[in-house]
């Protein structure tokens, strides 16, 4: 193909956006709301993720230590928590402060407990982070088997649906985005058919006065391409500019405690990217592939 | 050179519209098709340029043999022939002079050689002060000049053309047929379906009148007539 | 009783098509439109059944002003005139019954008379034995032969017909020319805008000449041509 | 309009749908495909609602009776309890009652605490529901204006915080549910145009030969009605499968304590109502105003 051609054809493209401009405006429209509905769910689920992410983080491991462990038996039983497998951290927790972190748990009710202090019912205790919350099952087994333990806490119950619950949720969130994804190329693809079943004739006409096939087909690759680049253009703007806007004012009330949305920045880049991908190769594999059933004149 | 042995046609929907058709045709020839409306004439004409295949039979234009021909390679036949349909055929989007210049585009002509000789054409059918104008925006006869445009822009070796004079009045029918003469002296073979009486039997050629599906006679410098 | 008072037509385009047309045909005429190709034959058509509005002047159909014609009733105007279209415009999924039964079913005509008729005027254009193929299935003069039936099926008071025999054959051209004379015969007025010397030459009837927008002719029993 | 022109027009939107098979097709894909998404994020919503309301009406107002309160004057404090605005029901809870709940509520921690039954820090109490969990605070403080009660306490703080995700949550699932069905009409009527803007030549044809508007219009809108019904039957048939199949299967394990999924009936029959009715609304609005279009000819 020689040079003039590709820029013809480039040319054709465009052109053939204006005119059939009703066509292009349908498709163009049709890949922004769906391209917004997939951003906005993105935006959502990596959310989720993340403040589920946030929440799982939270579980550690309690290893309350013997009453009457020597320090140099302590040192002895730190060392051996931080050689087990999985292990991120390992913190000291006096039993007064254990007693002071339980007494603030319990809210309004503290007071009536304050009484405990001259009684301490605790022992030191050792606090471990397994370097993934899915490990501190595991990670509570293995320091089971070590010596001068008296018991060891992990939230057994709690820990269990916790992650019964996170697992669902990540489940659901995939299935959400995985199905969305699925449906906007759906509806982005057939909507472009739709377009260039109604230029059926046209591409006939051009194979009969002589028009090989990639001649007819670059100028639609060309206007697929468009397509999805000018699809993406909204939807892009508004979610980058929209969460932006969110996170700069309403950052905190979104939070809870510990797990904060996300900042806006690589976030939105991300997500801009998947959008105009989407868009572009959606595009281009609907125009394409629809032009082709009627190449055979 | 144009060769057609023992040609049918049956369309799918099981009409019989060619039945053994042999013909064969010089290079350089001026041929008229004639015949009553539904002989064949079209069906006959569509297999040349292959928009339509034979069921049966073979068909030779210029050494290349339509049955074998790769389906790629079909473009490259057809911007050797040059096509006036019946139904025009033009691109409702395109403008009159993008609807000529097309058929210069699909041979990757420069684009000052497509300008010059597109508005040379239009020139001839007199239609270069419209050239910027749709297809829907011209009268039935201008229409089918912007077609008789497009079929012979490309300098082809044959042109076809469908009752070209259809929606013409006499005077201009008269000026497409000294077109059609004037490229047919320069060496192209011509081949033209018509109902025009008045022309086949004053610009005496040879005619071939089909009838029935059937070849009923052929006759240099033959008269209008499909009588057997 | 068509009347044309001082009509002007200009496009949006800008082309000027029609200027300062006076034209007044009786009830139960038969008359000819001639006129080169792009002179405004079918402009001038196109205004009586209402496709276009004239710039300028005044239409009246049978007592109606077409000028004041609200837009609601302009499909009882167009059941009254039956249209053969110079591009045929048949609907490309129905079946040419359906096509012509069409013009019936908008009438609401019951199912066994609309049958009985459309198979009536089909065997009159002779195309009985095709009632059941798509327009895409015919050939171009059958595709005209249904817009001629589906023009007449329905009785209408004025038919107008652009090129009816633009592809057809001569004889073929003379059993319309027949139908329409028959139904003239029947008080139908007739309006046909032609490229057809010899028929219009054989079979004289009023001759209107339009040139370059203007009415340069207007003849009872005249000649085909269109010089002043 | 006569009755067999009534019956033509319905047969003729039938058929219609034959006729342009292909465009058909497509849209019906559309409508499915979007009814389906609208479908499941409505059983998503409906279903997190209601996981929500579980969880806020675990909110509860706890009374702590001052020591010394005679039996009488307690059954007064009940009575007065009662008596307050937006209160559903008011129970009696020993001090050993409340100390076994509080205990049990702790885990494994718990056995700590055995030593605390000989002291008991806990007071009697009421535990106050309020009819609208979002009353509790209001409750709560009307409560605190009675006499004989030593404290109040309602978890503040968290309650707060709950409520605030709850209103969170909720307004997230609103405005993804509004958002979806809204691009749900969007692209069928999006598409059902496409279709009917490719046979615009056709319906100018029907006018030039004496149609009237009317007789036009009503094979489309039999065309429309019958793609939104038929574009329906799939996601009301898949979401009340899988959703019947979900709740047989695992209503367990995607419950949590108190809060269950909502059992399969009525629910999935009220969203194949909402599915239809989207369907045949779009299905006929967008038929309909995309014929308009092209009527003036
Ligand atoms: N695509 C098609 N499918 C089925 N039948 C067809 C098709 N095209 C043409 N026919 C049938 O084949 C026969 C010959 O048609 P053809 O178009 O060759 O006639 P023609 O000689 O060109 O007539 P005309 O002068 O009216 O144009 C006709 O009876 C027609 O009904
Ligand atoms: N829709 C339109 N928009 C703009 N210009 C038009 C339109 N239709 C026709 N014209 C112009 O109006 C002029 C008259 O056209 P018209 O179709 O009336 O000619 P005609 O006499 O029927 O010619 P023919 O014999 O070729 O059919 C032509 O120059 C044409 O270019
Ligand atoms: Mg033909
Ligand atoms: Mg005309």
């Amino acid at each position: 193909m020689k040079g003039r051609t590709l820029a013809r054809h480039g040319k054709e493209g465009l052109k053939n956006l204006g005119r059939n401009s009703w066509m292009s405006f349908a498709s163009i429209s049709a890949v922004t709301i769906m391209l917004f509905v997939v951003g906005v769910f993105l935006l959502l689920i990596v959310n989720m993720n993340s403040f589920i992410s946030s929440v799982e983080e939270d579980v550690e491991v309690q290893v309350y230590i013997e009453l009457g462990t020597s320090d140099q038996e302590q040192a002895e039983l730190e060392q051996q928590l931080k050689n087990l497998d999985h292990v991120e951290s390992v913190t000291y927790l006096s039993k007064d402060e254990g007693l002071d972190r339980l007494i603030d748990s319990l809210g309004q009710d503290s007071e009536a407990f304050e009484s405990l202090r001259d009684e301490n019912p605790l022992n030191d205790a050792f606090i471990v982070q397994a370097s993934e919350p899915q490990q501190t099952e595991a990670v509570a087994e293995a320091a089971s088997g070590l010596s001068y333990i008296d018991s060891i806490d992990y939230g057994e119950q709690v820990v269990e649906q916790l992650f019964n619950v996170t697992k669902i949720l990540r489940i659901i969130g995939l299935v959400l985005v995985a199905g969305l994804m699925f449906t906007a190329m759906f509806l982005i693809s057939n909507t472009i058919k739709l377009t260039i079943v109604a230029r059926q004739q046209e591409i006939q006409i051009m194979k009969l006065v002589g028009a090989t096939n990639s001649f007819i087909r670059w100028p639609f690759f060309v206007e697929g391409l468009l397509l999805g680049v000018f699809g993406a253009v909204i939807p892009i703007a508004a979610i980058t500019g929209g969460y932006h806007y969110l996170y700069t004012n309403y950052a905190d009330k979104l939070s809870i405690d510990f797990a904060e949305i996300l900042p806006v920045y690589p976030l939105t880049l991300q997500i801009s990217a998947v959008l105009i991908g989407i868009g572009v190769l959606v595009g281009i594999w609907g125009s394409i592939t629809s032009v082709r059933k009627f190449l055979k004149v | 050179m144009i060769e057609l042995n023992n040609v049918s046609k049956t369309y799918a929907n099981g009409v019989n519209a060619l039945n053994n058709i042999d013909i064969f045709i010089e290079k350089g020839e001026f041929v008229y098709v004639v015949g009553p409306s539904g002989a064949g004439k079209s069906s006959f004409i569509k297999m040349i340029y292959r928009e339509e295949r034979p069921t049966e039979g073979s068909i030779q234009i210029h050494g290349t043999d339509l049955m074998t021909l790769k389906e790629k390679h079909v473009p490259f036949l057809r911007r050797k022939i040059g096509v006036v349909f019946q139904d025009f055929k033009l691109l409702p989007k395109l403008s009159v002079f993008e609807n000529v210049a097309f058929a210069l585009e699909v041979i990757e002509e420069p684009k000052d050689v497509i300008r010059r000789r597109v508005m040379e054409v239009l020139d001839i059918v007199k239609l270069k002060n419209k050239a910027r104008f749709l297809p829907d925006e011209l009268s039935g006869g201008e229409q089918q000049r912007v077609s008789i445009a497009r079929a012979v822009v490309n300098n082809p070796r044959v042109v076809i053309a469908d009752e070209p004079t259809g929606n013409l009045d006499p005077d201009t029918s008269w000026e497409i047929m000294e077109i059609l003469e004037n490229i047919n002296r320069n060496g192209t073979t011509v081949l033209m379906a018509t109902h025009n009486r008045e022309i086949v039997n004053a610009i005496k050629k040879r005619v071939i009148a089909i009838e029935g599906g059937r070849v009923v006679r052929d006759e240099p410098k033959g008269d209008y007539g499909y009588e057997r």
